[in-house]
């Protein structure tokens, strides 16, 4: 039964040296080898260093192609034109399920016809040295994006490779991604990474890691997203991980989105060790995009305008394009500019919201109530409590395509257009924080002169890239999407 | 009389789950019994589902573009388990600019008793099944169930 | 001497006989026979109607262009696939100059050639025929927006051509427009005009007037804009003008431009007479813009986000393309979605800012020093006390090319990039007031490490389109621009 | 010592008023008598001032494009006019795609005597009127006025 406790180092080296027949890049890769290679990056190439002294929020937008020198275009095209002050390479899809023999294919077919088989980097199939030539090429510090639920392998090589930042984790790479994977299993393979993380921490590498905040990107409670991030970070703290940023997803309410960015450093703070530098990120929301640029930018702004009141240590940016699918390169440094520039009018500026306190210690006292049952349901083990908690759906994400989760919960606006609680499932919230969640939804039902139902919640869904933020009824509820 | 069981999931490797999260809650609200297959549901777990819950109706989903490989045969596997009852598909069904008339009746001819577009609301995947199984209005009102349940 | 007296009718009669030689398309102007055709129109064609009537703020953008046909195009394009409720028409430089002879011979080689040798509709040269096609086959209400000092023919003939709403005011299209146009005079222009929309008003046809709010565009402190606002509003009402929409441009300091929106309604409601109907309206930013179209939509996003807070009744959109001038119909009604998103996203949302109320009694305060200054000088009328005001510099406009400005008061922004006074010239403003500026921006110098001076003002002026909202020292400030 | 004098304006129909307002306070602070005769300035105008004021120097502005036309014959009028004094002029200059080299040479041979592009600071003009006016730098920061004033 997986527990959370570090690693030994011997049973890293045997997973290590079992992993290495997964693919045939993997056997380049030697630890010492690679922390003299780590030494010789510049501070500017340092991710953690980077992020951790920034005196303003940095921009960091998403990218992957599957070649190298198209990625090394790319990323230098988001860093001179976008601005962008931190750098991702996106990992494709086939290595996200450990298919490094598709993902190989699709290289080679993309290399031979110079057309984009793959929807990102294949890290793994490039190997140590491709790894490197990228970090060598590009200018600035790149972070490794995924959604690999056993991202082992990926961890091994592009650790090895010079990447110093990693995102993901057991649940929040889990839960959204996945339909089958074991939650336990998926634990274990993060404590791997996370060990490895820690591991190059100990020797003087400091690995940034990245717990994905946004979960399945569609109206999650913050409370729910801030828990899952805390117990993240404590897994990837008990393996030695020293830099933790902790993420949220923008929900669209300027005040809920300021007061969760709040409650997210502020729990950080206080339930991780002390030695570990806890920062944050905000995601520019990750729901649906409205099919016209114009109107995604006016999405895009207002995730500026927020930032800038929120001030998060970092930002992930979306593009103009959000709603096609991949950006080109330029919307992609567009969406950065349309951000860097709200950012840079209002940071400056005084803006002190009315309400903000409230929502902050009503999502403090939210998360406090999941993390404390966790803790409890594992007799004091994160991860044990965690398995047990969505088990019994204690805690839960809404839309998870998971069976690890019950995904009973339903989220719907309220009538500020604040994400609550329609129905719980069994989600540990005390009866009084429940309360407050039905007493905003009642509101809301009254302004709408309807019942609370699944309908709110399927007008809510749409709602943003319908060009507005509360689902209003007007007859327009979509079923099958 | 019995609340009708109705089999939901979304077809293929496809992990789109809100729409079918939504219609979950509608088909549940409206006093029918769900069993929901989830993300991912193999064309064999549909079949399985509906013969061990000995399902009135299924709703297959599929929002990624792939529905016609993933449903070619299926109806044909449904027959072989001696399953005769109402099948829905809803979602993104055309690939490119393949006219809505087309796609219909290219999933009908595949055996589909309805087919629907994307923006179809959940009231009238609700309608047609009251419908299609014989129900009342008056029986399913009395069936539903409040929201906060 | 003028006096703020309204305009007999055997004058306004000997006026408009006079000017039907300007012209030969005034000879078709016949008031009762217009008053006729105005009754004609439904009510979604009537602008007072529809701004007053609204119940969320209006949008509406800038267009002109010399021919019908491309202008009705442009007008239903911005209607249909920008959302704009109220429509504009731009009229043309020539006409703005009384050049109608210069603007036919434009107007003449655009039909020719299918090309426009003219920046705005010359609907002097259109006639009343003309106009009232474009009233006819447009969907929405339309203001005539020029910049015209004196807009006597101009006003006759758009008014009997169906238009609704009128803009501009003997300052505002005065002092910033022109070198050498006598105040006094324009003070009598726009006194038929107003005489002119007051009849209308009587028999029946609600006349909206507009006086132009953001003057220079560059960094105009509130007070000054609101206090020639209200002059001009009480010019007009004098005249018998019902329906009054008070205008301010936005500075890019959200709690500045909330506060200042506030003051001017305030103001607004409270100086003018009871049977006046005032409304507000918001320019988005009206200074230079970022030359990068990512950038300028950031710039957007911040107005269309403060006009969610602030409610004006209407909002003068920009588009994407402002750096480089006129922008394409599709760029025009890209500004519009965008701002509308913005708006549609927020106004739910209870956004309540700290040091809203102490700014707007700061603004209030420092208006009715500047009010009270022109009123006393006019020995309590206040054309004559304006024409005094501004002789003396106790009123001013700062960047005015007008010779009958002083032109000696000089903004900078203080540290929190609100928009303060550093020279303030004979501006009648109190010691006290005077005080709190002179504060704010030693608060400012002492932050940058630098004396107040010439140096932040040129940096303030370039400091959006350069990305930011404060000129920040970097060693860059511009001379001849 | 006098405060030396120097004439500024916009010249022609343009109405940039911006840039000449931030150059008259910058010379003025480092100690010019400056008259300020505005924008849409004529060549008669700038002539007509500096011959009444005994000027030292004429700065000329031009933002919208069309400052060579605006200036032929400037040179001309002002030796008709007995004056011989430093001529600068600066801001957009070039029309379209110009090289600067080759617009500042074209200026010059029309008797500017320096030609500034739209980026000079004020600095760039003060320091510039010093050595052709041959003033110390100690003389003129004597002179210096505060901001407030």
């Amino acid at each position: 039964m997986v527990r959370d406790e570090r690693l030994p180092e011997s049973e890293l080296g045997r997973i290590a040296d079992r992993l290495r027949g997964d693919w045939p890049t993997a056997e380049a890769v030697d630890f010492e080898e690679a922390l003299g290679y780590h030494e010789t990056l510049p501070d500017e190439k340092r991710f953690a260093h980077v992020l951790e002294s920034a005196d303003r929020p940095l921009l960091q937008p998403r990218a992957g192609v599957p070649r190298l020198d198209p990625q090394v275009d790319l990323l230098t095209h988001l860093w001179e034109d976008g601005g962008a002050d931190l750098l991702p390479t996106t990992i494709d899809s086939y290595t996200r399920d450990n298919e490094y023999g598709k993902a190989q294919e699709g290289l080679d077919e993309a290399r031979e016809s110079g057309e984009d088989t793959l929807n990102g980097f294949p890290a793994v199939n490039h190997g140590v040295d491709g790894c490197r030539e990228l970090i060598e090429r590009v200018p600035g510090p790149i972070e490794v994006r995924h959604g690999t639920p056993d991202a082992r392998l990926l961890a091994l090589v592009t650790f090895a490779g010079g990447f110093q930042s990693f995102e993901g984790g057991p649940i929040s790479y889990n839960i959204p991604y996945t339909k089958r994977r074991d939650l336990g299993e998926t634990i274990e393979h993060w404590q791997f990474v996370d060990r490895l993380a820690g591991l190059y921490t100990e020797f003087g590498v400091r690995i940034n890691r990245e717990p994905f905040g946004p979960l399945t990107g569609t109206l999650v409670p913050p409370s729910i997203a801030i828990a899952i991030g805390v117990v993240e970070g404590l897994l990837a703290a008990t393996q030695g991980v020293k830099s933790l940023t902790l993420g949220y997803g923008q929900v669209g309410n300027l005040v809920q989105d300021v007061a969760a960015l709040r409650a997210l450093r502020a729990l950080g703070e206080e339930y991780l060790p002390d030695d570990v530098a806890v920062t944050t990120v905000f995601h520019e929301w990750m729901g649906g995009f409205p099919p016209d640029e114009a109107r995604a930018n006016g999405v895009i702004g207002l995730g500026g305008a927020t930032a800038a009141v929120a001030k998060p240590d970092k930002v992930i940016t979306k593009s103009p394009q959000e709603f096609q699918g991949v950006p080109t390169m330029e919307a992609n440094a567009a969406g950065l500019r349309t951000t860097r520039q709200l950012i840079d009018m209002l940071i400056e500026q005084d803006v002190t919201l009315d309400g903000i306190d409230d929502e902050q210690a009503f999502i403090e006292r939210s998360t406090r109530s999941l993390f404390d049952t966790v803790f409890d349901l594992g007799d004091g083990d994160v991860a044990h409590g965690t398995l047990r908690a969505f088990e019994t759906g204690a805690l839960d994400v809404p839309f998870a395509p998971s069976e690890s989760a019950k995904g009973a919960v339903l989220p719907a606006r309220d009538d500020d257009g604040r994400v609550r609680i329609l129905e719980f499932g069994d989600l540990a919230l005390s009866a009084d924080l429940k309360e407050v969640h039905r007493n905003r939804l009642d509101e809301r039902a009254e302004t709408e002169g309807r019942d609370c139902s699944f309908r709110m919640v399927a007008d809510d869904v749409d709602a943003i890239s319908d060009g507005r933020l509360i689902g209003r009824p007007k007859g327009s509820t979509e079923g099958w999407t | 009389m019995m609340p009708r069981t109705v089999i939901l999931g979304v077809i293929g490797s496809d992990a789109h789950v809100v729409g079918i999260t939504i219609l979950d809650q509608a088909l549940s609200a409206a006093g029918f019994d769900v069993v929901n297959l989830g993300v991912q549901t193999s064309q064999a777990e549909f079949v399985d589902a509906a013969t061990a819950h000995d399902a009135d109706a299924v709703l297959v989903s599929s929002l990624y573009g792939h529905a016609e490989q993933d449903c070619r045969g299926f109806h044909e596997q449904l027959a072989a388990a001696d399953l005769d009852l109402p099948t829905y598909i809803g979602g993104n069904l055309a690939v490119g600019q393949d006219e809505w008339t087309e796609t219909r009746r290219r999933f009908e001819r595949m055996g589909f008793t309805r087919v629907f577009d994307s923006e179809t609301e959940p009231q009238e995947a609700i309608d047609a099944l009251r419908v299609d199984l014989d129900i009342s209005t008056t029986e399913t009102d009395r069936e539903s169930v409040p929201a906060y349940t």
